[in-house]
């Protein structure tokens, strides 16, 4: 499981790296319809870094007049990427008879998703808590899904320490995704809504 | 009989004692919670507990410091009770009150006791009732000379005038005859005045080659205390310990008793329970002076595990359960003799920490060698906390073959990508006076890098 | 005092125990040599030798088990001593020989007791002579069926029919009943003529559920000899051993310090020096009968250096030295359990080789945790040689403590790209039957990996 | 120094590829004047992937006027590269307050060499021993640099256990290099001779 958080972010810094790499490039002169066109295009990116990954590398730079490229990679992945959310830690491939019952699996398959939402603006717990998104239990909730929300307005509620703490959006837009179920526990920095500004 | 059962514990702290807690933990069959901040997401603690939640920023006061978000990481996880470490927390009388107010075991002693010890003046007083031995001189300010003189009578040269608002060595005069006394006097209380804003002085006696000698309890709620022996904690750096060994080379048994003795005694008079330190000052002469108290695990308790064959932290979970300790003083032997180095991410002549990436990480292995560490290859020293990484202990019949074998656990312990404390550590060991057991808390002054 | 200084020593194996040879000699300042083979230049025993000298090709034959090449490379290395370690030439009289013709110490007893304890024959009539007992039976051919018949009223049942010339179980029968004797003893007879061209047979006591125990001893060439207690050998899969532990869950301190001795007056009288172990059968009874006796260290020599704080290795080199054994019976303390377990680079239920790279290792750490391992990772498993890559070995205050250790030590240890018998290791410490110490040899027999 | 074997090695190595690589460029057709000619393309870069990958390397780099390439894997081979030859085993560079003092240091630069020399045929000591360049003391050696050797021409003597070894060259050609000075211990499969068939 932490493998897969891993290899998804590793993608995102590639692609972000990537995308800095085609903004440099559209600000130099157009000479883009020369077949020997210095830079690599999105498809030669995409294939180095497959490339790259194939064979193991952990750390790839290139550089030339027009470009540089740098992919890079945490060394033994598989073994040091720890749990990144509040979810069971992942166990350890080798040794498969650990005598903890892992049964809070809760959160697990929603990393993976918001991994992939990466345009969306999230809205992330400033606290660790409980997460509710209506006022009590009888009331509506705050937001659904399609709300359209402003800086102000209210999102949800995390309780810690028996407190009732009120979560503002901050931006404005769209409420598209959200990610954790009224009443589970909230780490963190845990994306909570994924708003289309 | 257990009043109470703890099934799952979180662990407020980071590093190689949240791993050290959850090994034991494992042992036990309890399930652990760690708590980390958001540059530990790849610590191995996070990585060995069941569960994790992150708790804040990476500066410790947002996370690691972060009381209402442990107390709301012990409650969404809900666990039974919470293993403090040291450092962080692990001495907050607060945080151990929040605990039981929120109905959370807080694994050491009672939230009074910890305040008691954690105030200097409190603690000298309550030590001073129980019979422990403290060191001669004013817990109250020198109001002038006369006073002084009075005082020195009593308690002989050479002594030491501190400021008392002071520390770091400002504002401290020592005094070997009793006509300089005037004249320091009011030096330290004029660059006490100058330093702090505030001239008031006090005299102690000093001790000229003091060694840091502890003494190691285990107490239980039903009154019943014994001490493991004393750990040797001479060898320091500014007040910072570099290694540690048990035994002592200079305690004889009927000295550890003695000093032993002192230790059971004071826990029993205060109503101490978890495992805790005496911190005392052994002279010249093997008189002994108590210095403070630490209500928590320690950083050098392997070396105690090691003679003793005690797992201290079994013994801490299961006393916060409310068990009777279950084994008396008779039962404790020492075995052998161990040495703990401390490996610290700095400049082994600079001390300057050097945090970043361990390249390359070997540790090594064999008879007699314990490795206390929560780093792997690849790992990242963040620059925010303590700067130890490892705990490199061995156990061996003698101190002679102890030191031996330091040297080759040393040797074949190999981090790259920063600096590390290995090769200092290496010449202490290689040092002669070291060797011979010759040593204060001075030797670190004396100790040259390059000779 | 010593008779001869050893300062340099050629190690003549691979793997685990050369590191482990290399971690002694570093300890004791004395300069070391690895040989290897070709498979084996990125050895972790060359890595830490301080020097190294490729002796052949990668078979066994060629290199590891290649007498000229080896003494040639203590020659040009110009070394004092070999330590064989075990397997390999540790046991060869031949090897032992020529040392001594090379003047170089062999380290380890001396040629002719090597020999003697070899033969199974000679071993058993010697050691039936210094007193030490015996598997009831006959130690020649039986010609016919009355002496057989006179034989097992001597003896009684159970009896077991082996193949003179035999191994591996065929020609064995076990007979429980007079009337059954003659039909078995004309078709073990059949047998071992089919499968060895020879049908001599002989009888034996036969022992339905027997335990492996084994009394490790130290004896010096002055006539000292002493034993550091026994060790629990019965979880054993086709006589290879897969854990042990000392002490034995079944010993008493009587029926140790009884077996133990009669060890010690054995040694004694077969003039033997080194460190060395008698392998014993005991019965349901706790009677216990001689089976072999292993004239180098064995695999399993951490968990008595766990109990006893020894260090068996430097015994060996000091005895080798001429040094006095230093000391006696009574200094020899048991102080809590150990257990090791044996991971080998195998399928845990087919018990297939399973050779290749490891990709990542993670050795486990903390109290009462030893690893004694030539592997790392990167490291590339051979195909050629033995296939354990580590002992894991704890240490703790009580036998369920340490199972409990172990457990936890088993589940942090990781290693992949292979397969181990960490799997299986853990479902043995996870079995009922192993927890209560109620085992055999058969304990592998009668153990259902999925169960 | 294991680590500066291995980066010697690996340098002179790298050296060599890079050289491959520049003697490829030369061979090409000449289109200089190109803008986009002083970089690598994407078959380039792979070719070059594969390249390094095959041999193992953990690190590569390569830069000139107008590109910079590296690539890098985990590195923990560094660690794990043991002694190659009989020399003393390398230090660990971690633990540098080693006890051993290592002072038979003479075959380590020749390993270097060695490495170099590849269209050489090896004549490699088949037996752990004593390597002597003519039958005694006071006798001229066997062969020189610049003789002639056919498959049966004894080359030089290696003495183990008393036994004096005649080994024969088993090639024909021209003895180009000589790696082992007279009287020197040698390893089984050391490299004796350099052969130019």
């Amino acid at each position: 499981m932490s493998d897969n958080i891993g290899s998804a972010k590793a993608k995102e810094e590639t692609k972000e790296q990537t995308r800095g790499g085609r903004g440099k490039k559209r600000s130099a002169p157009k000479k883009t319809s020369q077949p020997s066109e210095p830079s690599l295009n999105m498809a030669e990116l995409r294939e180095l870094a497959n490339l790259v990954d194939e064979h193991g590398f952990t750390d790839f730079e290139f550089e030339n007049a027009n470009i540089r490229v740098r992919l890079s990679k945490n060394p033994a992945p598989q073994f040091i990427q720890a749990a990144q959310s509040y979810a069971p830690a992942p166990s350890i491939s080798g040794a498969p008879q650990a005598t903890q019952t892992r049964t809070e699996t809760k959160t697990e398959t929603t990393i993976a998703e918001i991994a992939t939402d990466e345009d969306l603006y999230k809205i992330t717990s400033p606290i660790v808590g409980t997460f509710y998104r209506s006022p009590s239990p009888d009331k509506e909730p705050y937001v659904k899904e399609g709300s359209n929300v402003s800086p102000d307005t209210i999102v949800c509620i995390v309780e810690a320490m028996k407190l009732m703490n009120e979560i503002e959006a901050e931006v404005s837009g769209e409420v598209v995704k959200i990610y954790v179920e009224n009443g589970q526990p909230v780490e963190y920095g845990q994306p909570l809504f994924g708003i289309r500004k | 009989m257990k009043k109470r059962e703890i099934r799952k514990i979180l662990i407020a702290n980071r590093g190689e004692i949240a791993c050290r807690i959850i090994w034991t933990c494992k042992e036990m069959g309890i399930r652990t919670v760690a708590v980390h901040s958001e540059a530990d997401k790849e610590a191995l603690h996070v990585r060995y507990a069941d569960e994790a939640v992150c708790i804040g920023a990476p500066p410790s006061a947002q996370s690691y410091l972060n009381i209402p978000a442990i107390i709301s990481a012990a409650e969404i996880t809900n666990v039974d009770a919470i293993h403090p470490g040291y450092g962080f927390l692990a001495e907050s009388q607060t945080f151990a009150q929040v605990c039981e107010d929120c109905n959370i075991i807080f694994i050491g002693p009672k939230p009074n006791v910890i305040g008691m010890m954690g105030d200097k003046v409190e603690a000298r007083r309550t030590m001073q009732a129980a019979g422990v031995p403290i060191l001669p001189g004013s817990p109250d300010p020198i109001e002038d000379i006369d006073v002084a003189l009075k005082l020195v009578k009593e308690i002989g040269f050479p002594v030491i005038i501190k400021a008392a608002a002071g520390g770091g060595g400002r504002g401290m005069r020592i005094v070997r005859q009793e006509e300089d006394l005037a004249a320091q006097l009011e030096m330290a209380s004029t660059e006490a005045l100058a330093a702090f804003k505030n001239g008031s002085v006090y005299i102690e006696r000093y001790i000229e080659r003091p060694r840091h000698i502890e003494i190691q309890v285990l107490a239980d709620e039903h009154g019943n205390c014994i001490h493991l022996g004393e750990r040797e904690c001479s060898i320091q750096r500014r007040h910072q310990k570099l290694l540690e060994e048990a035994p002592s080379p200079v305690i004889t048994p009927e000295q550890r008793e003695k000093m032993g003795a002192v230790a059971v005694k004071a826990c029993k008079e205060i109503g101490y329970s978890s495992a805790g330190t005496f911190e005392f000052l052994l002279d010249e002469d093997g008189s002994f002076y108590f210095m403070e108290m630490n209500t928590r695990i320690q950083v050098e308790h392997p070396v105690t595990e090691m003679v003793t064959l005690a797992d201290i932290v079994r013994n801490q979970i299961r006393i916060a359960e409310g068990e009777d300790l279950g084994y008396a003083q008779e039962d404790v032997q020492i075995v052998g003799h161990s040495i703990e180095c401390r490996i610290n991410a700095e400049d082994p002549v600079k001390f300057t920490p050097s945090p970043g990436k361990i390249t390359v990480f070997n540790i090594p292995g064999g008879p007699g060698v314990r490795v206390d560490t929560a780093v792997y290859p690849g790992y990242v020293v963040p620059p925010f906390y303590d700067s130890m990484i490892a705990k490199l202990i061995v156990h061996a019949r003698t101190r002679e073959l102890a030191i031996a074998r330091m040297k080759r656990a040393l040797e074949m312990m190999v981090v790259e990508g920063i600096k590390t404390t290995i090769p200092l550590h290496l010449k202490i060991m290689n040092d002669e006076k070291f060797q011979k057991g010759d040593f204060s808390t001075k030797f670190m002054e004396e100790f040259s890098y390059n000779g």
